[in-house]
């Protein structure tokens, strides 16, 4: 039934890169805690492995791993796959494969739209719900005028667009953009152009350093506070590099943060003992997607993928990550995002209390809508 | 009187920085002379001789090779015309045996130096060529030492063959005996004789026994311009010279 | 054919290479023939040119996005397809080369950096490179419009056909005419010049050559993983096929597969095990070749086999 | 062998080997030289004259053997150590350093000693240098770059010089003008090792003459006895 | 009144702006130069080595509380102390080779330098604090400038200066021009070269390790600073020629001021606009714009 009755998890992640703080080791140890609470709690009659390398960022080095797992590992489903590129070069892999894909840490909705199919779920957030629900939330709030600082490549510009659709739809206006080479290190430059356009709002269409660095560079020229900064794509892991004093009250949307509740507390605390460090999103989905799938597993008592991804679909996920979250026909995990405001340095009591939340994104309107899909699995009325 | 001049420069004139290390020097080589160069050190010989090859460009002047004004053309282009140089400090292809420096100036002839496809056996046809010309300077025995490994004198030898390769139609040798040992220097003037048959050869030196035994006609320069020219006799009864160069007041 | 005749060596690591798919892992091997490729079109310039090119990333991640792009929009043969990518890396090589050797010395090698990047920004930025994602899902195709390489093995023998004929004509181009003037160059320029040879072409044509030929790596390359990135465009490739040519041997013929080989595999190895220490170790791996281990691998074999019919 | 024990002995090299990489080019020179003399290496292209300077001042890839400076042996040190005991070395190849100007050239090597030629008095004896003064030193003709290549070392005060081939592509003006320069460094007590390709230069100034084969010495000559053994000369020569 | 059609006032400000990152160039570029001209080596390390600065202030902070105005100092003289032992342990058996060697070299202890630093550090790295001294700024009315910045444009400048003085106008300027060329001649003349050398290199760090303090402020101190700006660096050293000291300082604050206008014009280019320059600087003037034409 289950081959050789050992399920095998693999996690590709960055171990060295840039985003090794937003996923990296901590999501390995997330799935480690997944496979021991499972094994402890459900008394599996099958055997579970993981093993986990680091892919660098490189989707030809995540191609080649993945394509080496499954041709000579047997692994049963790779997971985390942080960074675009390579969720999409492992996705194509798995599917040539058969082999299902559970993404944590990529942030582009091309996995769940235009690149969707049917081995692959997205679990933690995309941009479409981290750039929609910033740019609505502050819009709404009466933020209405925005100034977008985008990183010149594919993931700035869809990060831009979508954010910039919403703020039109709420009525906003865009004074202006400004596209900064990718990666950069000054941003004094585009940020004074922010600084004439008259903006209430300047919007972070970018990711990993050159979000903190722009940040830093805002509130070094005066910007800040005199205009808001909207991250469109940040992690605690970011606000704890940067600091509360340059981030403070500064907005973004993530779909987890440790301090939720006695249940997001209570998980949180014990990575912490692990990784010396509070969870991040990416982290806290890996440990609820690995959950999920070994659930389905057992349920189905198989590990054939149709049978498990058909499994993982029809039940409903309810952990300390989401309530009630679902998975959609594209692939896409959809549930509760939450818009963060970042505390000011004097309202944080405890270490890693950085966020005030100001509203919580239901499911149903955080994530892209399947009417817009582009996904060919999405049977559309015709 | 009429000449058949090769070799002709009018008011050539190279300035560095405003000292004038060339000044308006008229030389006509005639055809099938060898013509010396001398003059005291810092006249300018060698840089005549960089900028007839083109390695400087003259800041005035007009240089014309058999007719054609040349005043302008790349240096590997005038070296095409049959104008080969040597240099004043020995220049071999250090980690190539003297058959393959020999050999490399050989090839150009066939056309075929950018031909990357073609095996290297095409070029063994030269080697008999090569070897002869090594034995014209008495290199043969060092056909397969690499260069580098050649002493000083030998290596200057290796370097007139190499440019002997080309069968130069005008030969410039700046100092072609210049450290070498005294059967070195025999040796080598016996084979510009040799090799000035059918070819006009330009050359600096300053071994005047060399001059005096070698060459056709004599032009003297001090702080680059033409002191004096002739035969040996006339110009090394010339006071002017005598005292500028040799040394001697007269 | 050509290469039979060369020595009963070279024959038992053709027939090493004919078994070699069925033992070990294919799509390794095929990474490594990549490669192998790449390093010995690189040491073409370096090891018997004298110049060392710090943008070769640029001809090899340069043809690699135009042979997938190629392929995956335009459905083109990946014979054609390579061929394609080899070209564009040929027409690249001509314009680096033509404005980097202009200089000589490590100023040439910062200027083949500087305009390696710039293709690397451009690989950022145009459309058609999906910037950051990268193209994936490259399709391998059929060859000829017959054989489907998406069986591992076909792929394997097609990468190694070619690479064989890569090596081939690097090994020929050292030996022949052309390759004679190029070590005279290196040698002395000026008095090559006084010959009559005029360098710059020379070096020029040594560049394309490289260029094209490290292209056809990439083109594979692409084909190979089915993926085309920034990874093959970025600085790092550059000095990744310089570490691997150092290692097997400048100026040999079989260094660089050789090194191709070793680092390759220390990557895979490695990867998973050590995780950031990877740059760490090809960092001191470079040190220790610089330093102590001159010759390279093959350098050092053959210099100890020197030694004994010397002595 | 040479009887000028009385003198107290400046340098004295014994079995001096050198090498170049693999190729063994000295196979044990010893020489000696007191204060005060001049003397010559003579041999042919190739024969280690200029290698056994180099050994001395410590620029050969390798060697062995001995080499006494005023009684210490200094094989160990490196060459700066050589040179501030007070040898001057001015090489075949002259070594005019193009980055500088001509002065700067001149001036470049520190005073190891008091009692060197002063600039005015080098100027003096080599007016083109004077003359090209502010001009890069590598832009001066060969001659004059010998020229100041020799006018280097006067200006430092060493004691003992090694001369390598200075009349090497000079015109005879100027070579007659260097043999009075080396009578004046004798008359002031310098000592020299002369290496000389031109013969009849050489030997009117040098106290001995030692010859050279193949890295030996295959010949010591007293300045008395030159008449009589001319002929050996000639044919080991060449003159 | 307009230029570029950009109201004067905002040009003002980017030209500023400009001139602030051209005096990071400028520095990197003439440590760079100073250890070309002196060794005749491409410091690949520099970026590393930059980056390696800005660390130190960092750590030095955390662990120990040190002043930004103490690690000014403090960098600088670490990081020249590690450049002197690598010169003694490594550089130093280089020169008698090809000088590929030398880059190749520095190329991998780029490599470790930066990979033990993001194994320890990480990648996002962090941000330190403008010196108190500093903080705020002045309203210039076209630009609002940030003390330190102003701070960062003279510390440099007067860094520059000095250098180009020690090295084109004294003589133990002239000295170390000679060691360059024939070292081994220099030290037959009775220089002690090694010594010099392993010093010259020390200080040519040392001035990468003063520009990662100076950067620290201003951008997150991270171990991949350095990797990337050091590829400009080489493209702005390439344009100003290595041949002169003056050049290497001019062109790096020239092309930053010019950087800064593309940034207002053309944003998109501002990445690749040095190397634009580069390529028409070689098309024109091989030898750079203050390079000794071949
Ligand atoms: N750098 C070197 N590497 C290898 N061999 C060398 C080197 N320099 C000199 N030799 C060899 O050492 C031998 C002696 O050279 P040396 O320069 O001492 O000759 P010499 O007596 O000075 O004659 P000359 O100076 O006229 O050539 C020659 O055979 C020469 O080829
Ligand atoms: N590139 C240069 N820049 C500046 N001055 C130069 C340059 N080349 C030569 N000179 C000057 O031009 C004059 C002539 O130099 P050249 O080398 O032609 O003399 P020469 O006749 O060859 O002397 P020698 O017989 O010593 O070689 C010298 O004063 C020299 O300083
Ligand atoms: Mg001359
Ligand atoms: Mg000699």
């Amino acid at each position: 039934q289950i081959s050789d009755n050992l399920v095998r998890i693999g996690v590709l992640t960055d171990l060295s890169g840039v985003y090794s703080d937003v996923a990296g080791k901590g999501t390995v140890i997330a799935t480690q805690m997944a496979i021991d609470d499972f094994v402890a709690k459900e008394k599996p009659a099958f055997k579970i492995e993981s093993i986990s390398a680091d892919h660098q960022n490189k989707g030809d080095v995540a191609a080649n791993k993945a394509r080496e797992w499954f041709e000579r590992e047997k692994i049963d489903v790779v997971s985390e796959l942080v960074t675009t590129s390579v969720a999409l070069a492992v996705q194509k892999i798995a599917k040539e494969k058969n082999k299902v894909v559970l993404v944590s840490g990529a942030a582009s909705t091309r996995v769940t739209n235009e690149d969707c199919n049917d081995v692959t779920v997205h679990w933690t957030y995309d941009t479409y719900a981290v750039a929609n629900g910033t740019a609505k939330a502050v819009t709404k709030a009466g933020g209405k005028k925005w100034f977008f600082l985008t990183a010149d490549y594919a993931f700035g510009h869809s990060l831009e667009k979508d954010a910039i659709d919403v703020v039109k739809a709420n009525g906003g206006e865009v004074m202006g953009t400004v596209r900064h080479p990718f990666p950069g290190s000054d941003f004094s430059s585009f940020l004074l152009k922010a600084q004439s356009s008259g903006a209430q709002i300047i919007g972070l269409a970018n990711a990993g350093g050159d979000t903190i660095n722009s940040i830093k560079q805002a509130a070094e020229f005066g910007v800040t506070p005199k205009q808001q900064l909207a991250g469109l794509l940040m992690f605690i892991s970011d606000v704890h590099s940067l600091g509360l004093k340059t981030t403070q009250s500064m907005y973004l949307t993530e779909g987890f943060y440790w301090n939720l509740n006695d249940d997001t507390r209570a998980w949180s605390k014990r990575f912490f003992e692990q990784a010396k460090r509070m969870p991040t999103m990416v982290q806290a989905g890996q440990y609820s997607s690995v959950m999920h799938y070994l659930k389905a597993v057992k349920a189905a008592g198989t590990d054939d993928t149709a049978k498990v991804m058909a499994q993982m679909k029809k039940t409903p996920v309810n952990d300390f990550f989401a309530k009630g979250g679902t998975i959609r026909e594209d692939g896409r995990m959809v549930h509760d995002m939450y818009l963060l405001q970042v505390k000011k340095p004097a309202e944080s009591t405890t270490p890693w209390d950085y966020y005030k939340v100001v509203a919580t994104i239901p499911a149903a309107e955080a994530f892209q809508p399947l009417a817009a899909s582009k996904c060919a699995l999405v049977k559309k009325p015709s | 009187m009429t000449q058949d001049l090769i070799l002709e420069t009018r008011g050539l004139t190279k300035e560095f920085k405003g000292f004038a290390a060339v000044s308006d020097v008229n030389l006509r080589v005639q055809r099938g002379h060898i013509h010396a160069l001398i003059g005291p050190n810092g006249a300018g010989k060698t840089t005549v001789f960089n900028l007839l090859t083109k390695f400087l460009q003259p800041s005035r002047g007009t240089i014309t090779f058999n007719g054609h004004d040349i005043s302008h053309e790349e240096p590997a282009q005038i070296a095409r015309r049959g104008v080969i140089r040597s240099f004043q400090i020995s220049a071999t292809f250090g980690h190539m045996t003297a058959m393959e420096n020999v050999r490399v100036a050989l090839q150009r002839k066939l056309g075929t130096s950018f031909h990357f496809w073609r095996p290297e056996a095409s070029l063994h046809g030269l080697n008999a060529r090569a070897l002869e010309l090594l034995e014209a300077v008495d290199l043969a025995s060092y056909a397969r030492t690499l260069a580098a490994e050649m002493p000083y004198g030998r290596k200057r030898a290796l370097e007139i063959a190499t440019t002997l390769a080309l069968d130069p139609e005008l030969m410039l040798l700046d100092e072609p005996t210049q450290g070498m040992g005294h059967e070195d220097v025999d040796r080598v003037v016996e084979l510009i004789r040799k090799v000035s048959a059918n070819r006009t050869v330009l050359m600096v030196e300053h071994n005047l026994s060399v001059v005096e035994t070698l060459s056709d006609r004599i032009t003297v320069l001090q702080r680059g311009q033409i002191l004096a020219e002739g035969g040996y006799a006339e110009v090394s009864q010339d006071p002017r010279v005598l005292e500028a160069y040799v040394g001697v007041e007269a | 054919m050509k290469l039979i005749r060369l020595n009963a060596g070279w024959l038992a690591l053709l027939a090493l290479a004919l078994v070699a798919p069925f033992v070990f892992y294919p799509t390794f091997l095929m990474k490594v023939l990549c490669f192998a490729l790449f390093a010995s079109a690189f040491n073409l310039l370096l090891g018997f040119a004298g110049l060392l090119s710090f943008g070769h990333a640029a001809f090899f991640g340069g043809a690699a996005y135009v042979c997938a792009a190629l392929s995956k929009n335009y459905g083109l043969t990946p014979e054609l397809a390579v061929l394609a990518g080899a070209a564009v890396a040929a027409v690249l090589g001509l314009g680096v080369g033509a404005l980097s050797i202009r200089r000589s010395g490590i100023y040439m090698t910062m200027i083949t950096l500087a305009l390696a990047q710039l293709v690397f920004f451009l690989a950022v930025q145009l459309p058609f490179t999906g910037g950051e994602d990268g193209l994936q899902g490259v399709p391998r195709g059929k060859l000829f419009g017959l054989i489907d390489l998406n069986d591992n093995i076909a792929m394997y023998f097609f990468v190694l056909a070619v690479f064989v004929a890569g090596f081939w004509l690097i090994r020929r181009t050292v030996s022949s005419p052309f390759g004679q003037v190029l070590k005279a160059i290196r040698e002395n320029e000026p008095r090559a010049i006084s010959l009559g040879y005029d360098v710059a072409r020379y070096k020029l044509l040594a560049f394309v050559l490289s260029a094209a030929l490290a292209g056809v790596a990439g083109g594979l390359k692409s084909l190979v993983f089915q993926l085309a990135s920034l990874t093959d465009v970025h600085w790092h490739m550059s000095g990744e096929v310089v570490l691997m040519t150092l290692l097997g041997g400048l100026g040999t013929i079989a260094g660089p597969a050789v090194g191709a080989l070793t680092i390759v595999t220390l990557e895979n190895e490695l990867a998973d095990k050590v995780g950031s220490w990877v740059t760490v170790i090809m960092g001191v791996i470079f040190v220790v070749c610089v330093l102590a281990f001159r010759r390279g691998l093959v350098g050092e074999i053959l210099a100890l086999r020197g030694r004994r019919s010397g002595s | 062998m040479s009887g000028a024990g009385y003198k107290n002995e400046m340098l004295r090299i014994s079995d001096l080997h050198a090498f170049y990489g693999e190729s063994h080019i000295l196979h044990g020179i010893d020489l000696q030289v007191n204060e005060g003399e001049l003397v010559t290496l003579l041999g042919r292209n190739g024969s280690g004259r200029s290698t056994t300077l180099k050994a001395v001042m410590g620029l050969v890839g390798r060697r062995t053997g001995s080499v006494m400076f005023n009684g210490n042996e200094v094989t160990a040190l490196a060459p700066h150590r050589i040179a501030r005991l007070g040898v001057g070395y001015c090489p075949e190849e002259r070594g005019i350093f193009a980055g500088l100007s001509t002065e700067e050239n001149l001036m470049l090597a520190p005073e190891v000693r008091s009692g060197g030629m002063t600039v005015e008095e080098i100027y003096q004896v080599f007016p083109n240098l004077h003359e090209r003064r502010h001009s890069p030193g590598t832009r001066l003709s060969g001659g004059e770059q010998q020229m100041l290549a020799m006018a280097r070392i006067l200006r430092t005060g060493a004691r003992l010089l090694l001369l390598d081939e200075i009349t090497e592509g000079l015109a005879p003006v100027i070579v007659k003008k260097l043999g009075e320069v080396i009578r004046l460094l004798k008359t002031r007590g310098y000592t020299i090792v002369l290496v000389e390709q031109n013969f009849r230069f050489a030997a009117p100034l040098a106290d001995r003459h030692y010859v050279l084969e193949h890295g030996r010495i295959v010949a010591t000559v007293q300045k008395d006895e030159l008449a009589d053994k001319t002929e050996m000369l000639h044919q080991l020569l060449g003159v | 009144m307009e230029l570029f059609g950009i109201p004067s006032k905002a040009l003002f400000g980017q030209l500023l702006l400009g001139l602030i990152n051209g005096s990071f160039y400028a520095v990197l570029s003439l440590g760079l130069a100073v250890i070309f001209g002196l060794l005749n080596i491409i410091n690949f390390s520099h970026g590393a080595l930059y980056m390696v600065g800005a660390f130190v202030a960092l750590l030095g902070l955390n662990h120990l509380g040190m002043s930004y105005w103490t690690a000014l100092l403090v960098a600088p003289a670490l990081v020249g102390a590690l450049g002197m032992l690598i010169e003694r342990t490594m550089l130093k058996h280089l020169y008698k080779l090809d000088h590929l060697y030398g880059l190749l070299l520095t190329f991998g202890l780029a490599l470790i330098g930066e990979g033990l630093f993001r194994y320890y550090f990480g990648v996002s790295g962090e941000s330190y604090p403008v010196p108190e001294q500093l903080q705020g700024g002045v309203d210039l009315g076209f630009i609002f400038l940030p003390l330190y910045r102003g701070w960062v444009v003279l510390a440099s400048l007067a860094v520059c200066t000095a250098t180009w003085y020690l090295i084109e106008r004294t003589s133990l300027g002239a000295t170390l021009r000679a060691a360059t060329q024939r070292p081994d001649l220099v030290q037959a003349l009775g220089i002690n070269v090694p010594l010099m050398v392993t010093l010259t290199y020390g200080a040519g760090v040392a001035l990468a390790a003063f520009a990662g303090v100076l950067a620290a402020p201003v951008i997150q101190v991270n171990p991949v600073m350095g990797s990337n700006l050091i590829i400009v660096v080489f493209a702005v050293v390439v344009i100003g020629g290595m041949g002169s000291i003056a050049g290497s300082i001019i062109t790096g604050l020239g092309l930053g001021v010019i950087e800064g206008l593309t940034k207002v014009i053309y944003p998109e280019a501002s990445a690749v606009v040095i190397f634009v320059i580069m390529i028409v600087v070689l098309l024109f003037r091989p030898a750079g714009l203050f390079g000794k034409q071949a």
